[in-house]
């Protein structure tokens, strides 16, 4: 999933500091199971905002919708209704920074805001904990590798074996780091694989990543 | 098998005497599916106390505590009350009794009195109020107290001059002055006699100048002071002047541990701790510092968590205790009396208090004794009903039980206790005929409130004067009306009353009303009466919301009455902003495992399981060592003379032969899941725990017992003369005569208890010394036994075997906590050296044995304590529901606990607990199914977004992602924490009756108008 | 001859060879460079020219690598995949050939994370395993990564870093062979101080055959102070600092452990010289440069024999 | 035990402090509340495990939005105690009151009471 997290409160009130009435938009999907973006989310975010310019002594009306996802249009379009009947200064949007796109994109006129900073293409750890797993590449080639990503889990994305800088498993940018490479070796040592890896990887070809321009996918078997 | 006749059992029981152990009896009773007639000879039920004004050591308001019992009895299907009535005589045989009743008049019909009391109004004469005993005056139609059950009034004609206004006044034509005395018959198939006892009239005793001077009361009389519902709304002032008084004394044994002023030879066992209690209560009723002191000769502070209370009184409180003996009460001038008392070193003193109390024992009433002849009840000594240890609740009559104080003297737990083995042993020959006389409720259909306009009654509680007498409740009720979506209001002198109860029904019905709330006391206690009571009206029982306006407002905060009535409007309109938002919810209803698990194979064990597969129902029984028996194994005799050896054989026998018991030895439990009704337990062989077995059951009782510690003191474990008190039975057991030629016995009591590390009392060791003493006596009569004490706790009828040591010349010698005993053996003969307080000088005994009388500790229990999740006080006794009320239910439902793993206890209570731990799981397990409650998390399925926060934040593991794909939480398995509901992200879970929306509302309906009127310049 | 490099002659010639290494200034002053470069004069075959080393901005590397030729001294230019594309890489390659510059040290890189610019994007298109053989393809087939022939080839001696102490340490031989399978021609080791550890390696280099494939010169930096032993210790990922250094370190007056440290490395070298599969010894005494004189002549290896 | 304190104090029940939503506390603070304070079992005494713990990391994360919006963190708080702490709950009722006293009235109303007087 996308794995987003919230934007300090302080760059947020900065934002929207000359706004009286926002729509705050929240999004059920990935964000939601990351615990950055759902209707629980949006409320304490709303309250937040709320308390702080309460504070401020400039009350704020915040609206709260969280929408299915904000990554379909169709969804998008659900916010018509309230915006249209509300005069709102800004929309916010809880979303992965798809969602403020799409809702400026569906709303010409309205000023959209992301409320969540985008972080990258992971899982959970355990509750409360989430990790990156993938860059999206375009071209995926973890079965070379023990069933590891080398581009998007290594400091350097480096493709032949770890660094100088791999000490006890970690990665020398933080002791919080797995080595990746210390994990594939681990694991293609178990796997009895590691033959493998004495061969030289020769260059990535990028053009499937995001280095070759906006990527877009069509299924012309699907598309209408 | 051989064919049985039918039901020719009779399937109901009568309880005689409806104080709380008839009440207990007979709600055990009527919830395990026996009918039960509850017959009493006063016009309510309730009997001492109501009459309480607090209980120790919890300081519990007794009328608060008791008065969801006595609604729960009052209005049960199945409990048929019967008062003014009395038994004349009993015929026939156990299974089919006919009871021979004398229905007094009450003069006024219970049926069709409403309990308006018009008649009491206007009624012109005053008599002596028996209730307040007799400190004030009430009319002749009278009721005993507000919260009576049954809520009607009677008409006391020795008083009652027959001027017929009140027959002409009364609306519902309720008086019938022509009532005569009526006879009736009762058939059943059990009996148990539970009517209490008297308390001693100390008027006999000239020199303490009670019959003749006001400021010297009784210790009841002195309750009624303290009781917010007594004759001064809770003012402590004495009688005389009606002033406060600025010293009180209390005079403990009035009436008991006596036989020259009167013939109770016997300790009353609950005077100590209620003269603490009312010495601490005055304290804290008093306006100015209150001097009080207690004049006692033993501090019997044995129960559990009783010592904490003594040493709290003495060290937190202030309050004086002093040892002595007092002789003469002499009134002084101004109401003033001079206590004239010997002290320990003999010396004569004196001293002047403001009033004095005498702490009054208790006895058998005449007519008790009088009914116990009539049903051929074979008595005591003390005209207390012959039990024997091992059945304790059995009269010498097949059939007929007994519980409560008119076994022995005893405290509220452990006539509750009682009660509940009555009811078990009652249940027990009836098995065949339960359910063949009970009724069902025939529950009014349940309004459909769905879609309609929230209309909300708000009732508004006095309490008595608990709330009104701090909180302008009027106001508080006036504001109420006029908060949104509220249709009616009103406020009653007690809400929790009967007459109160029906008025809530018909207002409901007449106003339409479709969400109550209350604003009273506190949901812990009358919640569920509340709800039982708006279901009868039709409206699904979570329509109801409370606002704690006593506890937790005018009990708090009485130093300030305007803030206590702010307080209690703003929680009104909090209350009110959530019954707006309530919704009806619907109750899971489950089959259930009419299956017990018992954890402990020692004496408490075994009986709950015995009584429990007696009733018929399948026992598996846990024991973790290869042997059943427990500490029993290492036990000669009880205090009384019993054998136990072969009682526990016995019992063993028993056990091992049951058809319906499972025994598992060498066996622990290592897990638990699931809830009342259903649990799977995980049994493992303790040498093997490869080996398990999962059993599932409906009920679980905990017997793990406890232990005898090892003294670390007194050279023990150096010298092999020092023993334990264990020790000395194994060895007397084995061969006394090693004994003939010990010359000198010392025993130390209070050997690793009633110290800071363990500040509790072994409560059986006292008599356990004095038996073992007297046995050693025996054995070689010029022994000289000596025994050191702090306190001789021969509570009870043991006090006999403590006068009996005294008159063989065992020696008895006190020493205090700061000067303990010495033991040497230098020389090689064991010395002790002890200081005598009465000699007032250091003694030096040379003993051929030492006994310790060690703590009792309870057993460790880890794995029971983790796997079924009960919570052990800080000595590591298991914590029950209520100290007072529930002193063998568990706070979670279905898990039960007796013996030793409770408190120390001697062998009887022991097995009387056990009993009752078996009458209260087959209240459980008589039924069924279980009803369980409905605050559960449940999963919006559409908001789901299947991210596992529930299943992984769940402390029980009971959410799972189902096969629809989203969250699934088994509402059986839910304990209703919320944990999960505040951690969902897509806000998909709501806790059922603690949603966000109803927590916010009123959350803001709290702070929102506060500031409010902060801001309208308040 | 690969390249034709003294270093490289060195080498051919079956020399102990040493090399020295040189930090290039936080500015544009090439005086600097001066200053220090001429310590390393006439004392090493040639001396690498570190590049943006933990990623701290410094002067190109490249650059500096002119500026020695042009005092006589033969530099390594270091290249890290950190900051180039492999557009960059190749026109720098091209473009360092044509300045004269003929070994090339390929490496990955430091992460910025720890340099004076960590919010800096970086770039690993290509890792140093793909540079090496970008080189080698350059050098040996005249091509560039796409196959395109070069109009003018570049010849370098190729070398390559190994760490020997970084985890999994049963890895790592497999990492310098993977080198050697690139195209490397010789190693610089990080610097030693687990002196059995490193046997340890060497021995399974041996084994393999590795030694005879390329030419491996242990990394020495001489250890200034107790407390730089511990920072190396504690902080430096990949190092290994034995306590039996810091204990000897410490059993000297504090102004006297530099002296120690030198002693150290003088010892390091000599039994290096003697240690089969070692072709040279690399002194990185940074921010020292004046007394690598002092370590080189101590472990015997001055004069440095001229194979020009 | 009718222990007395502060009358400032208004109780929500809960069923468990595990119940306690991060949006409660906030939207205590929001309504103006002065401050805010959990009592839960005490630790290891949860009765449904491991509630007052989640509550304690719950009320740590408003504290630090809180400061992140320059209002005391101590206007929120957690305390723990058993059922048999009476003395200790009026402690805590009389000890958080002071340290609101002395924090003074929540900057969230003083903040609309600003306003009220401005328009």
């Amino acid at each position: 999933m996308v794995v987003a997290e919230r934007k300090p409160i302080e760059e947020i009130l900065d934002m929207i500091k000359e706004f009286d009435k926002v729509l705050l938009t929240g999004c059920k999907g990935c964000v939601t199971v990351c615990n950055a973006g759902g209707e629980k989310e949006v409320g304490i975010l709303a309250s937040a905002l709320k308390i702080a310019r309460k504070k401020e002594g400039r009350e704020i009306e915040i609206d709260e919708i969280t929408l299915e996802r904000q990554c379909d249009p169709e969804y998008i379009d659900q916010l018509e209704d309230p915006i249209s009947k509300n005069n709102y200064d800004a929309v916010l949007s809880m979303a992965c920074s798809v969602g403020p796109q799409y809702i400026a994109k569906r709303f010409d006129t309205v000023l959209v805001y992301p409320m969540l900073n985008t972080s990258f293409i992971g899982g959970s750890l355990e509750h409360g904990v989430w990790a990156e797993f993938c860059q999206a590449c375009g071209s995926c080639a973890i079965h070379n590798f023990g069933g590891l990503c080398p581009i998007a889990r290594c400091a350097k994305s480096l493709m032949n074996g770890p660094c100088g800088g791999s000490s006890g498993g970690k990665c020398e940018i933080s002791p919080e780091t797995d080595c990746v490479w210390h994990l594939i070796y681990e694991r293609m040592s178990r796997l009895g694989q590691l033959d493998k890896l004495g061969n030289v990887v020769m260059f990535k070809d990028w053009t499937t990543s995001r280095d070759g321009g906006p990527r877009k996918i069509v299924r012309e078997d699907l598309k209408q | 098998m051989a064919a049985k006749s039918g039901n020719s059992k009779v399937g109901s029981v009568m309880v005689v005497g409806a104080g709380i152990a008839g009440i207990q009896a007979s709600l055990d009773l009527a919830e395990s599916g026996f009918y039960v007639h509850l017959v009493d000879a006063s016009p309510s039920i309730g009997g001492l106390m109501p009459q309480l004004d607090k209980t120790f050591p919890t300081n519990d308001c007794s009328m608060c505590i008791v008065s969801p019992k006595l609604v729960d009895a009052g209005r049960h299907l199945n409990i048929n009350i019967i008062s003014n009535t009395e038994v004349d005589f009993v015929e026939g045989e156990v299974g089919n009794f006919t009871a021979h009743l004398v229905n007094h008049p009450r003069f006024i019909d219970p049926v069709k009195c409403t309990g308006c009391g018009v008649c009491k109004q206007h009624c012109p004469v005053t008599a002596v109020n028996e209730f307040n005993e007799g400190l004030d005056r009430r009319a002749a139609t009278y009721i005993k107290y507000p919260q009576a059950v049954p809520l009607a009034y009677a008409i006391d004609r020795e008083t009652c001059i027959g001027c017929g206004l009140c027959e002409k006044l009364c609306l519902a034509k309720a008086v019938v002055y022509a009532e005569e005395e009526r006879r009736s018959t009762l058939e059943v198939g059990a009996i148990i006699l539970a009517p209490g006892n008297e308390v001693f009239d100390p008027t006999a005793f000239d020199t303490y100048s009670y019959a003749h001077h006001p400021n010297v009361v009784t210790s009841l009389e002195f309750e009624r002071i303290l009781s917010a519902s007594g004759p001064y709304q809770g003012h402590l002032m004495r009688p005389y002047d009606r002033e406060e008084p600025k010293s009180v004394a209390w005079l403990q044994c009035v009436g008991s541990r006596d036989i020259n002023h009167c013939d109770n030879g016997y300790c009353s066992a609950v005077c100590c701790m209620y003269a603490i209690k009312e010495a601490v209560i005055a304290k804290e009723h008093s306006h100015e510092p209150l001097d009080t002191a207690i004049f006692f000769m033993d501090m019997r502070t044995y129960g559990k968590d009783f010592e904490k209370y003594y040493e709290r009184a003495r060290e937190e409180h202030g309050v004086r205790f002093i040892r002595s003996r007092v002789h003469t009460v002499d009134p002084v001038e101004e109401g003033r009396l001079k206590i004239i008392y010997t002290d320990e070193e003999g010396k004569s003193l004196e001293e002047e208090f403001d009033m004095v109390v005498l702490s009054s024992g208790f006895q058998p009433s005449k007519r008790t004794v009088e009914l116990a002849e009539r049903l051929g009840i074979e008595l005591n000594e003390h005209n207390f009903a012959e039990t024997s240890s091992f059945e304790p609740v059995k009269t010498s009559r097949e059939g007929i039980f007994v519980c409560g104080a008119f076994r022995d003297p005893k405290d509220i737990p452990i006539s509750v206790m009682e009660a509940s083995a009555a009811a078990a042993a009652a249940a027990a020959p009836l098995v065949e005929s339960r359910f063949t006389l009970t009724k069902t409720k025939e529950l009014p259909a349940e309004r459909l409130v769905a879609g309609e306009e929230p209309r909300v009654g708000v009732f508004v509680c006095n309490c008595g004067i608990n709330i009104g007498g701090y909180a302008d409740v009027p106001a508080v009720r006036d504001y109420a009306r006029n908060l949104p979506n509220v249709v009616h209001v009103e406020d009653n002198l007690f809400t929790c009353s009967q007459d109160t109860q029906e008025k809530i029904r018909e207002v409901i019905k007449e106003k339409d009303i479709n969400r109550v709330v209350v604003a009273s006391c506190s949901p812990r206690t009358h919640e569920p009466m509340f709800q039982e009571t708006i279901r009868e009206a039709g409206l699904n029982k979570y329509l109801f919301e409370m606002a704690n306006i006593r506890d937790q407002d005018t009990w708090v905060h009485q130093n300030d009455p305007q803030g206590a009535t702010q307080k209690a409007k703003d929680l009104v309109r909090s209350a009110v902003a959530k019954a707006a938002l309530l919704d009806p919810l619907e109750q899971t209803v489950l089959g259930l495992n009419k299956v017990a698990l018992v954890v402990g194979g020692g004496v408490a064990g075994m009986v709950a399981a015995l009584s429990l597969a007696d009733q018929g129902f399948p026992v598996h029984l846990v024991e973790k060592t290869g042997e059943l028996g427990g500490n029993a194994l290492k036990l000669r005799k009880t205090w009384k003379g019993e054998d136990i050896g072969s009682y526990v054989k016995d019992l063993v026998a028993r056990v091992q032969s049951h058809e319906h018991i499972t025994l598992h030895t060498n066996t622990q439990v290592v897990a638990n899941t699931g809830f009342v009704g259903n649990f799977d337990t995980i049994l493992e062989k303790v040498d093997d725990p490869e080996q398990k077995t999962t059993v599932q059951h409906g009920v679980s009782i905990v017997a793990t017992g406890g232990k005898e510690s090892r003294p670390t003191e007194y050279l023990y474990g150096e010298d092999d003369r020092v023993l334990t008190a264990l020790e000395l039975d194994s060895r007397l057991k084995e061969d006394g005569n090693g004994f003939k030629n010990v010359n000198r016995a010392v025993f130390i009591q209070c050997v690793g208890s009633r110290e800071p590390e363990r500040p509790y009392c072994s409560k059986i060791c006292c008599t356990h010394s004095i038996e073992s003493a007297l046995q050693l006596k025996e054995l070689n009569p010029d022994m000289n036994v000596y025994i050191l004490y702090r306190d001789i706790r021969t509570y009870g009828f043991r006090e006999e075997l403590y006068k009996k040591a005294r008159a063989k010349g065992i020696i008895f010698i006190r020493y205090s906590l700061e000067r303990k005993p010495q033991v040497s053996n230098g020389s090689g003969s064991l010395q002790v050296q002890v200081y005598d307080p009465i000699l007032g000088r250091d003694l030096v005994i040379p003993a051929d044995a030492l006994v310790l009388a060690s703590a009792v500790l309870p057993n460790e229990a880890k794995e029971v304590v983790r796997a079924l999740k009960v919570n052990q006080n800080a000595e590591g006794f298991f914590l029950e529901a209520h100290m007072k009320l529930r002193p063998v239910d568990f706070g979670s439902d279905g898990l039960f606990l007796c013996g030793l793993a409770h408190y120390p206890k001697s062998i009887d209570e022991a097995i009387a607990q056990a009993q009752a731990a078996a009458a209260r799981a087959a209240t459980v397990l008589a039924k069924d199914v279980i009803t369980l409650g409905a605050v559960k998390a449940v999963v919006e399925p559409d908001k789901c977004a299947v991210c596992l926060t529930c299943v992984r934040t769940c402390p029980f593991g009971v959410p799972y992602i189902g096969e629809d794909g989203y969250a699934v939480i088994d509402p059986a398995g839910c304990h209703g924490c919320g944990a999960c509901v505040a951690e969902c992200p897509g806000k998909a879970i709501s806790l059922q009756h603690f949603t966000d929306k109803q927590l916010i509302a009123k959350t803001e309906a709290l702070l929102l108008k506060e500031i409010g009127e902060a801001a309208a310049g308040k | 001859m690969k390249a034709g490099s003294n270093l490289e002659k060195m080498f051919a010639a079956g020399h102990f060879a040493v090399t020295g290494e040189l930090g290039p200034p936080r500015g544009a002053d090439a005086g600097h460079i001066h200053e220090k470069a001429k310590y390393l004069k006439g004392i090493v075959e040639s001396v690498n020219v570190t590049d943006c080393q933990t990623a701290v901005v410094r002067m190109a590397s490249m650059a500096v690598c002119r500026l020695l030729l042009d005092m006589g001294i033969e530099p390594n230019l270091q290249m890290v995949c950190r900051d180039r594309n492999r557009l960059a890489i190749q026109a720098d390659l091209l473009g360092a050939s044509a300045l004269g510059i003929k070994n090339v040290l390929c490496l990955s890189g430091d992460h910025q994370k720890f340099g004076d610019h960590p919010q800096a994007k970086n770039v690993f298109d290509i890792d140093s395993m793909q540079l090496i053989a970008t080189c080698k393809k350059m050098r040996d087939e005249g091509k560039l990564i796409n196959d395109h022939e070069c109009e003018g080839i570049p010849k370098f001696f190729i070398g390559a870093a190994v760490n020997p102490f970084a985890d999994p340490f049963d890895f790592r031989v497999t990492r310098l062979k993977k080198k050697i399978d690139a195209g490397v021609d010789f190693l610089q080791t990080q610097c030693i101080y687990n002196m059995e550890k490193f046997r340890t390696y060497i021995q399974q280099a041996n084994d393999l055959g590795l030694t005879e494939k390329c030419y491996i010169m242990a990394g020495i930096t001489p250890l200034k102070s107790v407390g730089m032993a511990r920072y190396m210790q504690k902080f430096v990922p990949g190092l290994d600092v034995p306590e039996d250094y810091i204990t000897r370190l410490k059993g000297v007056d504090k102004k006297k452990q530099g002296d120690e440290g030198i002693k150290i490395a003088i010892e390091q070298i000599q039994e290096m010289k003697e240690m089969k599969g070692i072709s040279g010894a690399h002194v990185m005494a940074i921010e020292w440069e004046e007394r690598v004189e002092e370590i080189v002549s101590g472990a015997g290896l001055l004069p440095r024999p001229d194979v020009s | 035990m009718r222990l007395n304190y502060p009358t400032n104090i208004r109780i929500i029940n809960v069923p468990c402090t595990g119940r306690v939503d991060i949006l409660h506390l906030l939207k205590a603070i929001e309504d103006g509340a002065d401050g805010v304070y959990v009592v839960g079992c005490l630790e290891g005494d949860c009765h449904y495990l491991t509630g007052n713990l989640k509550a304690r990391k719950r009320v740590n994360y408003v504290k630090k939005l809180l400061e992140e919006m320059g209002i005391e963190p101590g206007r929120v708080e957690i305390y723990n105690l058993s059922a048999a702490q009476g003395p200790r709950f009026a402690e805590i009722a009389r000890e958080f009151t002071a340290r609101i006293k002395e924090l003074g009235p929540t900057p969230v109303r003083a903040g609309g009471k600003a306003k009220e007087k401005a328009a």
